[in-house]
C-alpha cells in the first residue's frame, strides 16, 4: 500500500531531492576527523605558548637576551638562546654540505642513466636508509663516525663529541630524502622534454644537465628546503653525537673559526639540550620545564618557516606541469 | 583476420540505398524506352502522355539522388572503392536523367506526328533499335551491378548494329523526300532514331564507369581499338 | 513550448532574421519528434566570465545532437550542463532553464543524483571501474536499488553487454577485470554501463577522441543502434564524426574578449546533412570549409 | 665517418664535419664523466648504508674477555664429571638446582622460590609453613600458583648466578674474525696497566658471544650488559604501535577522505589542508613536547588511569606515549591516503556520480578499494617511522630501566629505540654491544614492515 | 575574429585550379563552337579536322579532370559549399565534355557535306544559333565564376531564341526537299541545328548549377514558370 | 640502388605480384627525387617478440611520406628507427639497414646524436622545453655547436619561427615560456625547434593528434610549406590527414599471433591519391572504406 503511494509520488516527480541521513552521518565523521588535524595545530601553539610565556614571565628572563644572548647557563640563570642554534645551524649546514651533492647526484643517476635493473637494486636500498629510526644513526655517529675522524684527524682535533660527526651523520640520514624527493622532481619532469632534447641531437648529460634539472629546479629546491628542516629539528644523533655542552661563547673575544664556527668541538643543538633536560627528573612549572618550551617554539617556527618555503618551491614546481 | 567486416554498417547501407535508387531509375528508363518506341511507331499518343508524364517522376529522383549524394558525401566522406562508386553513381545519375529525356523526346514526336502518314518499314526499322538498345541498357546495368568487366566489354558491340541503324536512316528519309508529308513524318522520325542511338552511347559510357569501377583504371573503349563502325555516334 | 519551437536556435542578441529563418526550416519540415531535453537561454559562468552565453536547444527523442566548435566553445561545458556534472566543479555556475520531460533539472527542488539516473553519460576516455565487467555493469543498477534477483541481474548485465554490441566479446570473461579490455571494448563496457540503469538519455563527451579509426566506428555503429532506444547527445570535435553520426548538429562558437576569456555561443542549429552541405550561417561555412582562424 | 649532407642555409654557422665530430668526442667525454661522478654519489650513500649496517653487526658479534665467578670445568670437577665430556647443560634437574642451593643466599633463594618453585613436590629456599602463609595472603606471589621452573630456566640460573660470567672486554666481529691475538694482547695489555681492577689475567677465558641472540630478545631489562634483555622493550613498543594505530588510521584516512573526496575549496578547508602540510613538517620532539604539556600533565587523571581506578601516579603511561605517536603519525597517514586518493583518477569518480550514485557510494565502492593498497603502503610507512621514534617518547618519559612488562595502557612503558638510547649514552663498551643488538631487533622489525609495504605498492603500482 | 583566413589555403588553391582547369574546357569549347560552325557552314574541311582534332584534347582533360577530382575528394573531403562546388564541377566536367562532342558532330557533318549544294538561308540560320550560343556559355560561366544568380537566370530567356531557329529547322528542311541532295545536306543541318540547340540547353543546365552554388538549393529553371518557347529541347 | 627502388615497397615473403605490380608502378611514373632516406628490411623487435617486420621504403627528399594503419601497426615505432629514437627504449633492437644518404645510420661508427641533428623530430604532444620562446628555439643550435655571434642566434631564431609561421604571433614575447602558448602554437614552437639546428629530414610522430581541427589545419598547411625545404615523415592515424598532406603513403598492416603478440608489416606504399582513391591491395581497401576488422 504504501510501497504503492512512493511509486505514485515518484513518478509524479521522479527528480524529487531524497533525504539522505546515512550519506550525511559521514559526512559530518569524516569533517570531525579533518578538524582534529585543527586542534593538534592549535594544541602546539597553544601549550608551547603557554608553557613559553611562563617561561618570559619569570624575573629571570627577558625576551631580548634569550634571542640575543650568546650564553646558556641555566644553572646560572643565563638564557641565551644562540649558542644552541649555532649548534642547530652547524650541523644543519654540514648535514647539507654531506647530503645535497650526493643525494641530487644519486637522484639524477636514478633518474635519468639507472635502467630498470639498477633501479631496483638502488631505490629499496634508499629507502632503507629512510626507514632506520634516527636513535640508530645515533649509535653510529657515537660509535663509527667519531672514531672514525678522530683517527684521521687526530683525537687531540676532534673532540670525542664533535658538531662534525653529527652533521655528517645527519646529512647521510637525509641523503635519501633529498634524493627521493629530487627523483620524484625529475621523474616528473613529463618524458617528452626528454625525447625533444635527444630529438635535438643532445647528448644525455646536455639532456639530463640542461633540460631535466633545470626543469625540475622548484621541485630539487623544495627537496633541499624539506631535508633542511629535518636536520633543524633531528633530535637523536645530535643528542647523542654533539655533546651536552652548549657553546657559549662571545663575539669579538672568540676566535670565529677556532672556536665559533669549529666543527670538531662540541656544541649542544636546540633539540639536544630539549632531551637532556627532559630525560632529567623534570619537576614541573621549573624555569628549565619552561626553558625548553621557549625553544620548542622557536624550533617550531624555524621549521615552519624552512616548510612554507619549500610548498612555495613546490606550488611552483607543480603549476609548470599539471 | 581471415575475413572482413563491414564496421561502416550504416554508411554502406545508404551507400546501397542510393545506389538502389539511382539503378530504379534505369529500370524505369528502359521500360520508358520501350513504351516511347511503341507510341512513336503505333502512333498511340496516350501512351505518349504516359511517357511524359513518367519523365516528371524520373527528374525528382534525379534532384532526390542529387541531394542524397551530397549528402552522403558530407556525412561520410567515403574513400577508395567506395568513392569511386560514388563519382560513378553521380555520372550515372546525369546519364540516365537524360536517357528519360530522350524518351520524352521520341514520345513527343508521336504527338507532333499525329495525322502524318508513315512509312512501316522506318518503324520496323526503329522497334529493331528499340529492341537493340534495351538489353543494352540491361547489360550494362547488369554488368555494373555484378561489377563484371568482361560483360561491360561486351557493350561497344553490341552498339554497332544500332549505328549502324541509325546511319541508314539518312537514307530512309531521302528515299521518302517525294511526300512532303512522309518527309516531315521521317525528318522527325530520323530525330528519333538519333535518340535511340543516344541511349544505346549512354549505355556504352555507362558501361565505361562500371569498369572503371571495378578496376579502378578508366578503359575508354571508344579509344582503345573497338573503334565504332559508324560516325556521328559521340554526341 | 510547442514543438517547433524545439528545433528552434534562437538568439535574441541577433534578430536580424537567424530566428526566422530558423522558424521557416521548422515549418517546412515534418513536425520533429518531442524533445526528451531542451534548455532555455543557458548561460554557464566559471567564476567571474561567461563561459557560454545564451543557449536554447532542443534534443529530440531517439535522435542524435552533435554538439560541435572550435576548442574553447563551451560544447563540452554545455553538455555537463545536461545532467548538472557542472555542479562538480566548484566554480561553475549556470543560469537559465534546463528542461527534462518539461522539468527544469534546476530547481530547488531537483536531486543532481536523480537527474544523473536519467541521463547517463559516456566520456572521453574510456573510464571502468576497477572492478570485473560483470560488476561494472551491475553497479549502476545496484546503487539505483535494483530490486531483482541475481538472475534478474544476470538478464540486466547481459541485456546492456549486448546493448552495447559487447556481449559477444565479453560474455565467457565476465569475472574478469574491465582493464584487461582493449580500448574500444572499454568504451563499450562504459556504454553498457551507463545503459544498465535505463536512461532515457545519454551524453557522449567525446567517446572516440581516445580510440583508433577502427575503434571508433565500431562506437558511431553502435551510437546509431543505441538511438532506436536513447535520445544521444555527443559532443566531439571531429567534424566527421558529427556528421555521420548525427540527426541534428549544432554548432558553437566562441568570442574571445580583450582579457583573454573565451565565451561560447550557439551560432547554428540544422539538421546534420544541412549543416553539412548548405549551412544557413556564414561562420558555419567558414568553420567546416577551413575557411577560419 | 660522417654523415654525408647537403648544404643548408646555414652552413657557416654550424660547426663543419670534422669540427663537429671533434666536439662530440668532447661532449661524450664530458657525459661518461658526469655518469661516473653521479654514479660515485650514489654508491657513497650505499657506502653509508653498508657501514651503518657494519657497524652495528660488528658490535653485536665478537670475541669478549669472560671472567667467571666459577669456572664450570670447576664446578663440574667438584660434582666429579669429567669436564673434558660434559658441560654444564649435560647436568641433571637436580644437580642444578643443589648447585644453586650451596651458591646463593638464601635471601635471594627464597625470592627465587616465589617467583617460581624448582620442584613441584618440595621447596628447596622456602619453608612449608612460611609458604602456606604467604601464599594465603591477599596478595600471593606467582610462585605460589604456577608450575615449576624448567630445566633451562635453572640452567640459565646457575650461568648467572653461580658461574656468574663478567664480560670485562669485548672485540669487534671482524677483527675477532681476522686476528683473535691481538684481542688477547690488547687484554693483556690491559692488565698491564690495571684496567680491570681485581681480577687476574689468568682468570679470563676468551669466548665468542652473540650480544643479539634468543636470551637477549626475551629477557627483561638489567643493569648488567651481559644478562640485559630487551622483552619489555619489545613489549612496550608493540602497546605504543596498537594505541598508535588505533588513533592515527581511522582519524587520518578519514580526514583524507573528507579532504579529497567531500570538501569543497573554502577557507575553512584550505585552512585544513595547509594545516597538515605544517604539522607534517613539524620536528617529532615538538610532538614530545604536546604530549608531556597535554597528555602527561593536564589529562593527567585519564592517561594515568586514575580516574578509571587502575594504573598508576602519573600520566607517563602507555596510552600517553601511544597517542602522542598517534598525533605525530596523524599527518604522514593524512597525507599518504591524500596522495593514494587523489592517484585514482577523476574518470572514475564522474563514471559513479554519472551512473546517479552520490558521492559516499562512489568513494565507497569505486574509490576506496582502488585506493586501498595505496593508503595501507603509507600508513604502514608510517607506523614504521613511528616504531623508531625516540625523542618525543623521552619527553612524554619513558622509563629507561623498568623490568616489569607493560600490563595494560596505564603502566609506565619504554620502547626499543629508548632502549638503544639509554645504552648507547652509557660509557661502558658492553653496553655498546647491546644497544647494537637492540638495534639489529629494531632494524630488522622495521624492515619486516618496510618490505610488507614496497611488496604492497609494488603490486598495487604493477596492476595500475 | 572579424575577417577570416583561410587555413586550407593549399586545399582551395587545388580546388580552384581543378575550377580553372574545367573552366579553360569551357573557354576551348566555345571557340570549338565557332570553328565548328564556320566549317560547316563554308564547307572548310581543314577547320572541321582541327575541330575533331581539338576534341581528343578535350577528352583528355576530362579524364584528368576526373582524376583530379576524385584525389582531391578523397584528400581533402571537401564539405558545404566546397562540397557544392565539387559536385558542380563533377558534373560541368560532363557535360562540357558533350559540348565538345557536339562540336565534332558538327564538324563531321562538314565532312559527309562535302561535295553537297548549300542552301545559304540554311547556312545564315546556323550561323546565326552559332552565334546565339556562343554568349550564352560565356554567360553562364561567367554567372558561376562571379557567383552571380541574376546573371544566371538570364540563361532561359537566352535560350528562347536557339529553340525557336531550330524548330523553323524542319520547315526550311521539309522546303528543300525537292533537290535530293539538298535535301541530304539540309538533313545533315538539321542534326548540326540540333547540336547548337543542346549546346544552349547545356548553357542554362550550366546555369542551374551556378545558382545552386550560390544558394546551395536547386533552382531548376526550366520546371519553374519559364517554360521553353519550343518543344523537343530536353536532349 | 637505383632511384627506381626507392619507390618500391616489395615484401619478399609475399611474392605473388606484389613487387611486380610495384615495380611496373615505379616504371610508369616518371623519376622520383632523390631518396633522402630509405630503410631495407628493417626489423624491430621488442625482447623476444617482432614488433615491426621487414619494412623497406624509400623516402624522397622534399616529399611528404605518411605512414599510417591500425593501432599497433607498428608505424610510430618504424619511425622511431629513422632517427634512432628506438635507442632510448632499452628492449627494443633494429635489424636491417636505414640509409641516410646513403649512409646507414646503425653503422657501428655512427653516433646517435649526430643522426638526430640531421633527422630532427616532432613529437605527438607539443612540448616545448620550460625556457622561453626564444631559448627554446636557441637550444638545439647551441648544443650542436652553433658558433655564431648573438645577432647570427637572434636571425637564426627568426628564420625558425618564421619558418613555423610562428614568427608574427610570438615576436612580442620571445622571452615568455614556452607554455604561455595555446596547444597549436606550442606545436609550432616545436617545429622551430625542430628546423633550428637545419637538419634535412623532419620526422612527425602524429603531430596533431592532441589539436583541435582549426590548430590541425594550420599544421598540416604549414608542413606542406615545409617541404620545399625538408624531406618530412609523417605518422598518423588519421587517414584524411594522410590523404590531405602526403605525397606518399605507406599503409601497415598488424598480424596477431597466438599469444597476443603483434607484429606490423608494410602492406603498400603508393603515390597518397592513388593509395586513396584506388589503393592496390585488398587490405588498403578495406581499411580505407571501414570493411575491416
Amino acid at each position: 500500500m504504501s510501497d504503492e503511494q512512493v511509486e505514485v509520488e515518484s513518478a509524479s516527480d521522479p527528480l524529487q531531492k531524497r533525504a539522505r541521513p546515512g550519506e550525511m552521518a559521514i559526512r559530518g565523521f569524516l569533517f570531525i576527523c579533518g578538524a582534529i588535524s585543527i586542534a593538534v595545530t592549535v594544541g602546539i601553539l597553544w601549550e608551547l605558548g603557554k608553557e613559553a610565556l611562563l617561561f618570559f614571565q619569570d624575573e629571570r628572563v627577558s625576551i631580548a637576551d634569550f634571542f640575543s644572548g650568546t650564553v646558556w647557563q641555566p644553572q646560572a640563570e643565563v638564557f641565551g638562546i644562540l649558542p644552541l642554534v649555532l649548534g642547530t645551524v652547524l650541523i644543519s649546514i654540514i648535514a647539507l654540505v654531506v647530503a645535497v651533492p650526493i643525494g641530487l647526484a644519486a637522484a639524477i643517476y636514478l633518474s635519468e642513466y639507472a635502467t630498470q635493473r639498477v633501479k631496483s637494486f638502488f631505490k629499496p636500498v634508499l629507502e632503507v636508509l629512510v626507514g632506520i629510526p634516527t636513535v640508530v644513526y645515533g649509535f653510529f655517529a657515537l660509535t663509527f663516525m667519531t672514531p672514525l675522524l678522530r683517527s684521521w684527524l687526530g683525537s687531540s682535533t676532534v673532540g670525542f663529541f664533535n658538531v662534525a660527526s653529527a652533521g655528517i651523520v645527519v646529512g647521510i640520514l637525509i641523503v635519501p630524502l633529498v634524493s627521493s624527493l629530487s627523483e620524484d622532481a625529475l621523474s616528473a619532469v613529463p618524458d617528452s622534454l626528454r625525447q625533444a632534447a635527444y630529438g635535438l641531437g643532445a647528448s644525455k648529460l646536455e639532456v639530463s644537465l640542461r633540460i631535466v634539472v633545470p626543469a625540475a629546479l622548484s621541485g630539487i629546491a623544495a627537496a633541499v628546503v624539506v631535508a633542511m628542516s629535518r636536520a633543524v629539528g633531528e633530535t637523536m644523533v645530535v643528542t647523542l653525537a654533539s655533546g651536552a655542552a652548549p657553546r657559549n661563547f662571545t663575539l669579538g673575544e672568540d676566535a670565529l673559526f677556532g672556536y665559533i664556527l669549529n666543527p670538531f668541538e662540541a656544541a649542544q643543538a636546540m633539540t639536544g639540550y630539549i632531551v637532556v633536560t627532559a630525560s632529567g627528573d623534570l619537576s614541573y612549572n621549573t624555569i628549565d620545564y619552561n626553558s625548553i618550551f621557549a625553544i620548542g617554539l622557536t624550533l617550531f617556527f624555524m621549521t615552519l618557516g624552512l616548510n612554507s618555503l619549500s610548498r612555495r618551491f613546490v606550488k611552483r614546481f607543480r603549476q609548470a606541469y599539471e | 583476420m581471415s575475413h572482413t567486416h563491414d564496421i561502416n554498417v550504416h554508411f554502406h547501407g545508404e551507400l546501397d540505398a542510393l545506389e538502389r535508387k539511382v539503378l530504379g531509375v534505369v529500370d524505369r528508363a528502359e521500360r520508358m524506352v520501350e513504351m516511347a518506341v511503341r507510341s512513336v511507331t503505333t502512333g498511340d499518343l496516350d501512351l505518349a502522355e504516359e511517357v511524359i508524364g513518367m519523365d516528371d517522376e524520373i527528374d525528382r529522383t534525379y534532384f532526390e539522388v542529387h541531394q542524397e549524394w551530397t549528402n552522403l558525401m558530407a556525412r561520410f566522406q567515403p574513400l577508395g572503392s567506395d568513392l569511386r562508386k560514388m563519382a560513378v553513381l553521380l555520372q550515372l545519375n546525369i546519364t540516365f536523367e537524360r536517357m528519360g529525356d530522350q524518351c520524352v523526346n521520341i514520345a513527343k514526336t508521336t504527338r507532333f506526328n499525329d495525322g502524318l502518314p508513315r512509312v512501316e518499314r522506318i518503324c520496323d526499322q526503329i522497334r529493331e533499335m528499340g529492341d537493340l538498345v534495351r538489353p543494352m541498357i540491361r547489360t550494362a546495368v547488369d554488368a555494373y551491378v555484378r561489377s563484371d568487366v568482361d560483360e561491360a566489354r561486351l557493350l561497344p558491340a553490341m552498339d554497332q548494329p544500332v549505328d549502324r541503324l541509325n546511319a541508314n536512316m539518312y537514307k530512309e528519309t531521302v528515299a521518302v523526300s517525294d511526300n512532303k508529308l512522309l518527309l516531315e513524318w521521317a525528318t522527325k522520325m530520323m530525330m528519333v532514331s538519333r535518340a535511340l542511338e543516344r541511349i544505346g552511347d549512354q549505355a556504352v559510357d555507362f558501361a565505361e564507369h562500371a569498369a572503371y569501377l571495378v578496376t579502378g583504371e578508366r578503359a575508354d573503349f571508344d579509344e582503345k581499338g573497338m573503334a565504332p563502325a559508324v560516325d556521328g555516334n559521340t554526341d | 513550448m510547442t514543438p517547433e519551437r524545439t528545433r528552434v536556435a534562437s538568439q535574441p542578441n541577433d534578430t536580424e532574421g537567424r530566428a526566422e529563418v530558423a522558424s521557416t526550416g521548422a515549418t517546412a519540415m515534418p513536425l520533429p519528434p518531442p524533445a526528451a531535453m531542451r534548455t532555455v537561454s543557458v548561460d554557464v559562468h566559471y567564476g567571474d566570465f561567461r563561459a557560454v552565453k545564451d543557449v536554447s536547444l532542443g534534443f529530440a527523442r531517439n535522435e542524435i545532437t552533435a554538439l560541435i566548435g572550435p576548442s574553447g566553445c563551451g560544447k563540452s561545458t554545455m553538455l555537463r550542463c545536461l545532467n548538472r556534472m557542472n555542479d562538480l566543479i566548484p566554480a561553475a555556475r549556470v543560469r537559465g532553464e534546463v528542461f527534462f520531460n518539461d522539468r527544469n533539472i534546476y530547481d530547488p527542488g531537483v536531486d543532481p543524483v536523480e537527474v544523473r539516473r536519467k541521463v547517463g553519460m559516456v566520456f572521453q576516455k574510456p573510464n571502468p571501474f576497477s572492478k570485473s565487467i560483470y560488476e561494472n555493469v551491475a553497479w549502476g543498477a545496484k546503487i539505483n536499488g535494483f530490486k531483482g534477483s541475481k538472475k534478474d541481474m544476470d538478464d540486466l548485465v547481459e541485456r546492456a553487454l549486448t546493448r552495447a554490441a559487447l556481449w559477444g566479446e565479453v560474455k565467457d570473461k565476465l569475472g574478469e577485470s574491465g582493464y584487461s579490455l582493449s580500448g574500444g571494448q572499454q568504451q563499450r563496457l562504459c556504454i553498457a554501463r551507463a545503459v544498465a540503469p535505463s536512461p532515457e538519455v545519454l551524453l557522449m563527451d567525446e567517446p572516440c577522441s581516445a580510440l583508433d579509426p577502427i575503434a571508433t566506428l565500431r562506437i558511431e555503429e553502435l551510437m546509431l543502434d543505441l538511438k532506436e532506444d536513447y535520445t544521444i547527445i555527443i559532443v566531439t570535435h571531429n567534424m566527421q564524426q558529427a556528421a555521420r553520426v548525427s540527426d541534428m548538429t549544432a554548432f558553437f562558437n566562441v568570442d574571445l574578449d580583450g582579457q583573454g576569456h573565451r565565451t561560447g555561443y550557439l551560432v547554428e542549429f540544422s539538421p546534420t546533412a544541412q549543416l553539412f552541405t548548405s549551412p544557413r550561417e556564414k561562420d558555419t561555412e567558414d568553420y567546416i570549409t577551413g575557411r577560419f582562424g | 665517418m660522417s654523415l654525408q649532407t647537403t648544404e643548408r642555409p646555414t652552413e657557416g654557422l654550424f660547426p663543419g664535419e670534422q669540427e663537429f665530430q671533434s666536439q662530440l668526442r668532447v661532449r661524450r667525454w664530458r657525459a661518461f664523466l658526469f655518469q661516473g661522478f653521479s654514479l660515485l654519489m650514489l654508491t657513497i650513500a650505499v657506502v653509508a648504508l653498508a657501514t651503518l649496517l657494519y657497524t652495528i653487526i660488528n658490535d653485536s658479534f665478537g670475541l669478549t674477555a669472560v671472567v667467571n665467578q666459577q669456572d664450570p670445568e670447576d664446578v663440574l670437577a667438584g660434582l666429579g664429571h669429567d669436564p673434558a665430556t660434559m658441560t654444564m647443560a649435560d647436568l641433571s634437574y637436580e644437580e642444578l638446582v643443589a648447585l644453586l642451593e650451596t651458591t646463593l643466599s638464601s635471601g635471594v633463594g627464597r625470592r627465587l622460590e616465589r617467583e617460581q618453585r624448582f620442584f613441584e613436590d618440595r621447596l628447596v629456599f622456602e619453608s612449608d609453613e612460611v609458604w602456606m602463609e604467604i601464599c594465603a595472603e591477599s596478595d600471593p606471589p606467582p610462585g605460589c600458583t604456577i608450575g615449576p621452573r624448567g630445566s633451562a630456566s635453572v640452567l640459565q640460573l646457575v650461568n648467572e648466578r653461580v658461574i656468574a660470567p663478567d664480560v670485562i672486554d669485548s672485540y669487534d666481529l671482524v677483527p675477532s674474525l681476522t686476528n683473535p691475538e691481538a684481542f688477547e694482547a690488547e687484554v693483556r695489555q690491559g692488565f698491564e696497566i690495571g684496567r680491570y681492577g681485581d681480577y687476574e689475567f689468568d682468570q679470563v677465558s676468551f669466548e665468542w658471544r652473540a650480544w643479539f641472540n634468543p636470551t637477549f630478545l626475551t629477557s627483561p631489562s638489567n643493569s648488567s650488559p651481559e644478562l640485559a634483555g630487551i622483552r619489555t622493550a619489545i613489549l612496550g613498543s608493540a602497546w605504543l604501535v596498537l594505541f598508535t594505530v588505533l588513533f592515527a588510521v581511522p582519524v587520518g584516512v578519514g580526514a583524507a577522505i573528507y579532504l579529497v573526496e567531500f570538501a569543497k575549496p573554502s577557507r575553512l578547508n584550505d585552512f585544513i589542508q595547509t594545516n597538515i602540510n605544517n604539522l607534517a613538517g613539524v620536528p617529532s620532539i615538538i610532538y614530545g613536547m604536546l604530549g608531556l604539556a597535554v597528555l602527561v600533565r593536564a589529562l593527567e587523571p585519564i592517561t594515568s588511569g586514575s580516574l578509571f581506578g587502575v594504573g598508576g601516579s602519573d600520566g607517563r603511561t602507555i596510552i600517553s606515549a601511544g597517542l602522542t605517536l598517534g598525533l605525530l603519525t596523524l599527518p604522514v597517514v593524512i597525507i599518504s591516503s591524500q596522495e593514494a586518493l587523489k592517484a585514482v583518477p577523476d574518470s572514475l569518480r564522474h563514471a559513479g556520480l554519472g551512473l546517479g550514485a552520490t558521492r559516499w557510494q562512489t568513494v565507497r565502492s569505486q574509490v576506496l578499494p582502488v585506493a586501498l593498497p595505496g593508503i595501507l603502503t603509507g600508513t604502514i610507512l608510517a607506523v614504521a617511522r613511528a616504531i623508531g621514534e625516540t625523542a618525543p617518547l623521552i619527553l612524554v618519559g619513558a622509563a629507561g630501566f623498568i623490568t616489569a612488562d607493560p600490563t595494560g595502557p596505564f603502566s609506565a612503558f619504554t620502547a626499543l629505540p629508548i632502549q638503544i638510547f639509554q645504552w648507547t649514552s652509557l660509557p661502558q663498551e658492553e653496553f655498546r654491544n647491546i644497544a647494537a643488538a637492540a638495534s639489529i631487533a629494531l632494524l630488522v622489525l622495521l624492515l619486516t614492515l618496510n618490505s610488507f609495504a614496497v611488496i604492497l605498492r609494488n603490486r598495487y603500482s604493477r596492476k595500475a
